[in-house]
């Protein structure tokens, strides 16, 4: 029934769309490899959800709608986190709990993949051997070795990160994460036992596309991945600052041990 | 379902037989049918149909010349600045009847066209259980509450949160603008009261995830020839129509047929199972009006009526006195 | 010779003079001299965090109920760079604390004089790094 | 364990006194894009005290003989450091074991600081005078713990300030530079801090944005690298750990400028300098050289220190513990 009229003009608008070229070319460095040199940060709602959700009240009503969780499409391919039942369990006692237990609330360093997709910018500094991501939340940061791969000596909250360049995408494979971190704000978590692939890929000016394999059979029945794009910070003399949040998570954590006024 | 639009197809024929063959809508600049323009719900059409009508859709001459007249009078009060002089005043507890847009009468019996008899269909037992059950067995907030603890008491349009998709699109006391606009790929439909708008892709993408519930839905839209196919789906069954709420399951379809230079055909379907024992569906003849202004209708910024509701409950608490809001008669 | 030794002594040569700074924080806080504890017990886990290292040992009380001690150590990342890891506690080698506890009254001790009963190790393996590799022994 | 032990005593050992002679000016490698390479990590060395004790005068680095002894002794240190138990019949302190730290290796220089050229820093303002007696801000703990502020920002995992980042204390004084076209990072192990330095000239960030460890501004003077920081808070202390330093707490003002210079002098040796301006504090100027030296076997390792800062419960709740048994001791 669709008239041709209108399908044509379907078709007009997705050339349109998708620019000049199929796939975009990006500058590269001295050593040939994509430049992923700047401050990056999501546009999205996963570090609320990574799942779709509706909008709604935050744990805080003293907040009013500052504190309310905004509706968001979820970033996670297949729209189901695939739990085991026990797992899925936990999840919904951290939501119960993500007041008081969620690591951002205090200001524990956010872990991967989670860094990436907070609502504060990152700078990824690409040198002529290693690449170093500095995160503006707690002033974490991950240095990847790009070098001969290393074993993670123990278990840390930003991982033991050895990287790759596969064809013109940033492979980082991290292990040696503690699992006391958390996915996003609604209680979704891994294990220290969690295996997760990162691929970083330039597809534009100001963008790039990031994905996160994550593999964790002591809590998930499967692999699972999340996708999003990764927008660069354009503003003139754009630059980290400082959020040094531990002094405002003081109260939260040590709050009860204070003297009493 | 299927029949549920052959029936509106003859009715909407039926209804304008008389003009030879049907209107062609100007195109926009890229080829969509341009259904642009105000169409406030100015028809002031009953939406269910007395019992006594039956099956007949529409007012005898005479009827309607009856409701032209009262509409008559009823706009020259609406007019009027101030209550009448002459002492003869009918004093109620409502703001002054002049604060009201009561629109033009119409031959249409009622808005609701499928069941033929032109009423709501009967609520399946699910459907009327849920309405009961909701707030632990309280029954959902009412513009009249039989309590008035806090705001969840109230219905949703007393706490500014929205009059639902159905209802906006209606005739109703005032605020009842409508505005169409478009764009290369999508149809907005924007509502006066209470400020909300729907932003309708066209490009035949999916609906978003099952997960993701809204009040006013997540409508798609398509063209069938010049009419522009709404459906609806992701309601929050928190909103509905009738008294009754949407299941999660309940689809609603919508049809735009611009019929004349002025004249704008809506059909509206609720196809809801879990809720209604049967689809049914209601129709609109909306009538352009290039002077219709939309004004900012910023309810909840201005809502004093819940703050003093709130402590109006609370003092007649401390007077032993109950707190239930009964309609002036 | 008095001389050598006052610069010596002002230098800050000997260990003694100077009051390194430990580490994150005084233990004063957080112990109380009122309290040694000389606990046998051992060794379950250990968590490699910063800022400071915890080691749990077991510690059987006198009438036998056993309680898991904490005992604080240093910051990790020098046993890492010595080329330990996670995988290189010796789990159940028994040990010896001598230190205080927690002024909280928690189960919780620093760790001091940890020592082992004949030679015993707490870690094992690990390769330095920095040393060259023919000392490694 | 005893491997660490061979180790550290043969390097000790073999270490010629590093030559006296002057240093010819060393031209580093340059990166692909130009920029002088300054990448590597470079841990400190503890061991050499902020301020030069008096008796010394002027005089910027050991005799032989006082070497000698350093060296000697600091081979005492390494061996106890190696341990990986306390010797039997040591009395309990009340820290952790002696063997988990890692002081490096004993160097020549008489005191941190070069400038004034007595090595001490100079006359604090009255102003100065007044705000350390004021001080609310906690230096070395005072037995106080109502509260977290009653603790130092470093306790509290906070920071440990620009200089107390790089100025060696017991343990985890890695630092490491790395650059991309148009930056230069320098990468603290202890607590994490990397701070991103811009070389396009850019303004400082405005006034009103103020940061521990403030906004920082590179450029090139040949092969030196010169960064100049401003922004402070007055919140941290200069000295190790952000809690001053024997005989100074290091309190300084928001007037603070930090000027500094990274100029390689070989291929394993780098030259930190930093001048500390701060007219509010210091009647003058004044400047610590710390000698670093390249080891990129040294694997900087995550410092999560808020994350397990048990301390801080245990410190507060004691306190409350001892209120409440109100035992003196």
């Amino acid at each position: 029934m669709k008239s041709l009229f209108g399908l044509s003009f379907l078709a007009l608008s997705v050339t349109l769309l998708c620019g000049q070229t199929a796939t975009y070319k990006p500058p590269r460095m001295a050593d040939g490899h994509p430049n992923l040199n700047g401050i990056w940060e999501a546009m999205n709602t996963a570090n609320w959800n990574l799942l779709d959700h509706p909008a709604s009240a935050g744990p805080m009503w003293e907040l009013g709608a500052i504190a309310a969780v905004p509706a968001g499409q979820g970033v996670v391919e297949g729209k189901v986190i695939p739990y085991k039942p026990e797992a899925a369990a936990k999840q919904k006692e951290n939501f119960k709990n993500r007041r008081t237990d969620d690591p951002e609330a205090k200001c524990y360093m956010p872990g991967i993949p989670r860094a990436n997709y907070m609502p504060y910018p990152f700078q990824i500094v690409q040198t002529n051997r290693d690449i170093l991501f500095v995160y503006e939340y707690a002033t974490s940061n991950r240095l990847i070795n790009m070098g001969k791969p290393q074993e993670a000596p123990s278990d840390t909250w930003m991982g033991t990160n050895n990287g790759r360049w596969e064809g013109d995408t940033l492979v980082i494979d991290v292990t040696g994460l503690n699992g006391l971190a958390w996915l996003d704000r609604a209680g979704d978590f891994a294990s220290d036992k969690v295996h997760i692939v990162e691929r970083f890929t330039r597809t534009g000016a100001d963008h790039l596309t990031y994905t996160a394999t994550i593999e964790d059979p002591s809590v998930f029945t499967k692999t699972w991945t999340i996708s999003m794009p990764l927008y660069r910070k354009v503003e003139k003399d754009a630059q980290l600052l400082e959020f040094k949040c531990t002094e405002f998570a003081e109260e939260l954590l040590y709050g009860k041990y204070k003297k009493a006024k | 379902m299927r029949n549920g639009f052959l029936f509106v197809f003859l009715f909407a024929t039926a209804a304008f037989a008389q003009s030879p063959k049907p209107y062609t809508p100007p195109k926009l600049p890229w080829g969509d049918p341009d259904l642009q323009g105000e169409w406030p719900a100015f028809a002031n059409i009953p939406m269910q149909r007395p019992a006594n009508f039956g099956t007949r859709a529409f007012l005898t001459d005479e009827e309607f010349a009856q409701r032209a007249k009262q509409a008559q009078k009823q706009s020259e009060s609406d007019s009027e600045e101030f209550a009448p002089s002459d002492g003869k005043v009918n004093v109620t507890i409502n703001p002054p009847g002049y604060w009201q847009e009561h629109g033009k009468p119409d031959h249409q019996a009622s808005l609701v066209v499928d069941p033929p008899d032109g009423r709501i269909p009967a609520l399946t037992p699910e459907g009327q259980a849920f309405v009961k059950n909701l707030r632990g067995g309280l029954g959902p907030g009412s513009h009249f509450p039989t309590k008035v603890d806090s705001p969840e008491d109230f219905d949703d349009y007393s706490r500014c949160i929205t009059r639902g998709l159905v209802s906006s699109m209606l005739p109703t006391l005032y605020n009842f603008g409508n505005q169409i606009m478009q764009a290369p790929g999508f149809v907005v439909i924007r509502n006066e009261m209470i400020h909300e708008t729907r932003v309708i892709p066209t490009d035949g993408r999916p609906h978003v995830g099952t997960g993701l519930r809204t009040y006013l839905g997540d409508s798609r839209g398509h063209w069938e020839g010049n009419t522009l196919v709404v459906e609806t789906t992701n309601f929050n069954t928190r909103t509905g129509t009738g008294g009754a709420y949407f299941s999660d399951e309940a689809r609603v379809t919508e049809r735009f047929t611009r019929t004349g230079p002025e004249d704008l055909s809506y059909d509206l379907t609720v196809n809801d199972p879990k809720t209604w024992t049967k689809p049914w569906t209601l129709h609109m003849p909306y009538h352009m009006d290039k002077s219709y202004v939309i004004y900012e209708y910023a309810c909840h910024e201005g809502n004093y009526m819940m703050i003093d509701a709130l402590t109006g409950a609370r003092d007649l608490e401390k007077q032993g006195k109950p707190t239930k809001v009964d309609r002036q008669q | 010779m008095r001389i050598q030794l006052s610069i010596a002594l002002a230098l800050g040569l000997c260990a003694a003079s100077v009051a390194p700074v430990w580490a994150h924080h005084s233990f004063e806080a957080e112990f109380d001299l009122a309290r040694p504890v000389h606990l046998v017990g051992k060794v379950t886990s250990m968590e490699w965090i910063n800022p400071h290292s915890w080691i749990h040992v077991d510690v059987a009380d006198a009438n036998g109920n056993v309680q898991n001690w904490m005992i604080e150590c240093g910051s990790p990342n020098i046993m890492l760079r010595r080329g330990f890891t996670k995988r290189s506690l010796e789990v159940g080698t028994e040990i010896t604390v001598q230190g205080y506890q927690a002024k909280n009254g928690t189960l919780r001790a620093n760790g001091s004089s940890i020592t082992f009963k004949d030679g015993k190790k707490l870690f094992v393996g690990g390769s330095n790094p920095d040393v060259p590799d023919d000392q490694k022994k | 364990m005893n491997v660490r032990l061979i180790a550290s005593i043969t390097l000790l050992a073999a270490g010629t006194v590093t030559a006296q002679s002057p240093k010819a000016t060393y031209t580093p490698p340059k990166t692909p894009w130009g920029d002088p390479d300054l990448q590597g990590v470079w841990p400190g060395n503890m061991g050499v005290p902020m301020q030069r004790p008096v008796a010394l005068g002027a005089r910027t680095t050991l005799t032989n003989e006082e070497f000698a002894k350093k060296q000697e002794q600091a081979l005492r240190q390494a061996k106890a450091d190696s341990e990986s138990t306390a010797a039997s019949d040591t009395k309990p302190g009340i820290g952790p074991p002696s063997y988990w730290t890692e002081r490096g290796k004993p160097t020549r220089q008489t005191s941190l600081i070069v400038d004034p050229p007595d090595g001490r820093l100079p006359a604090l303002t009255p102003e100065a005078e007044h705000y350390r007696k004021e001080a609310k801000l906690p230096g070395e703990w005072r037995g106080k713990a109502d509260s977290p502020e009653d603790l130092n920002i470093y306790y509290r995992c906070i920071t440990r300030g620009l200089l107390g980042s790089v100025i060696p204390v017991v343990y985890n004084n890695g630092n490491q530079i790395l650059q991309t076209p148009g930056y230069v990072v320098f990468r603290n192990e202890m607590i994490h801090e990397s701070r991103v330095i811009p070389l396009d000239g850019r303004p400082h960030v405005s006034p009103a944005i103020r940061m521990y460890l403030g906004d920082s501004r590179g450029h090139w003077e040949g092969s030196t690298l010169v960064v100049e920081t401003t922004n402070f808070t007055d919140k941290d202390a200069i000295g190790s750990n952000g809690a001053g330093y024997p005989g100074d707490p290091g309190y300084h003002s928001d007037q603070l400028k930090v000027i500094e210079k990274f100029t390689r002098t070989g291929p394993k040796s780098l030259d930190y300098t930093a001048t500390v301006i701060d007219p509010k504090t210091w009647t003058k100027p004044w400047t610590m050289l710390i000698q670093l030296e390249k080891d990129d076997s040294y694997q900087i390792i995550e410092y999560a220190c808020h994350e397990g800062n048990y301390a801080m419960g245990d410190i507060l709740s004691g306190a409350r513990e001892a209120e409440t048994k109100k035992d003196v001791h």
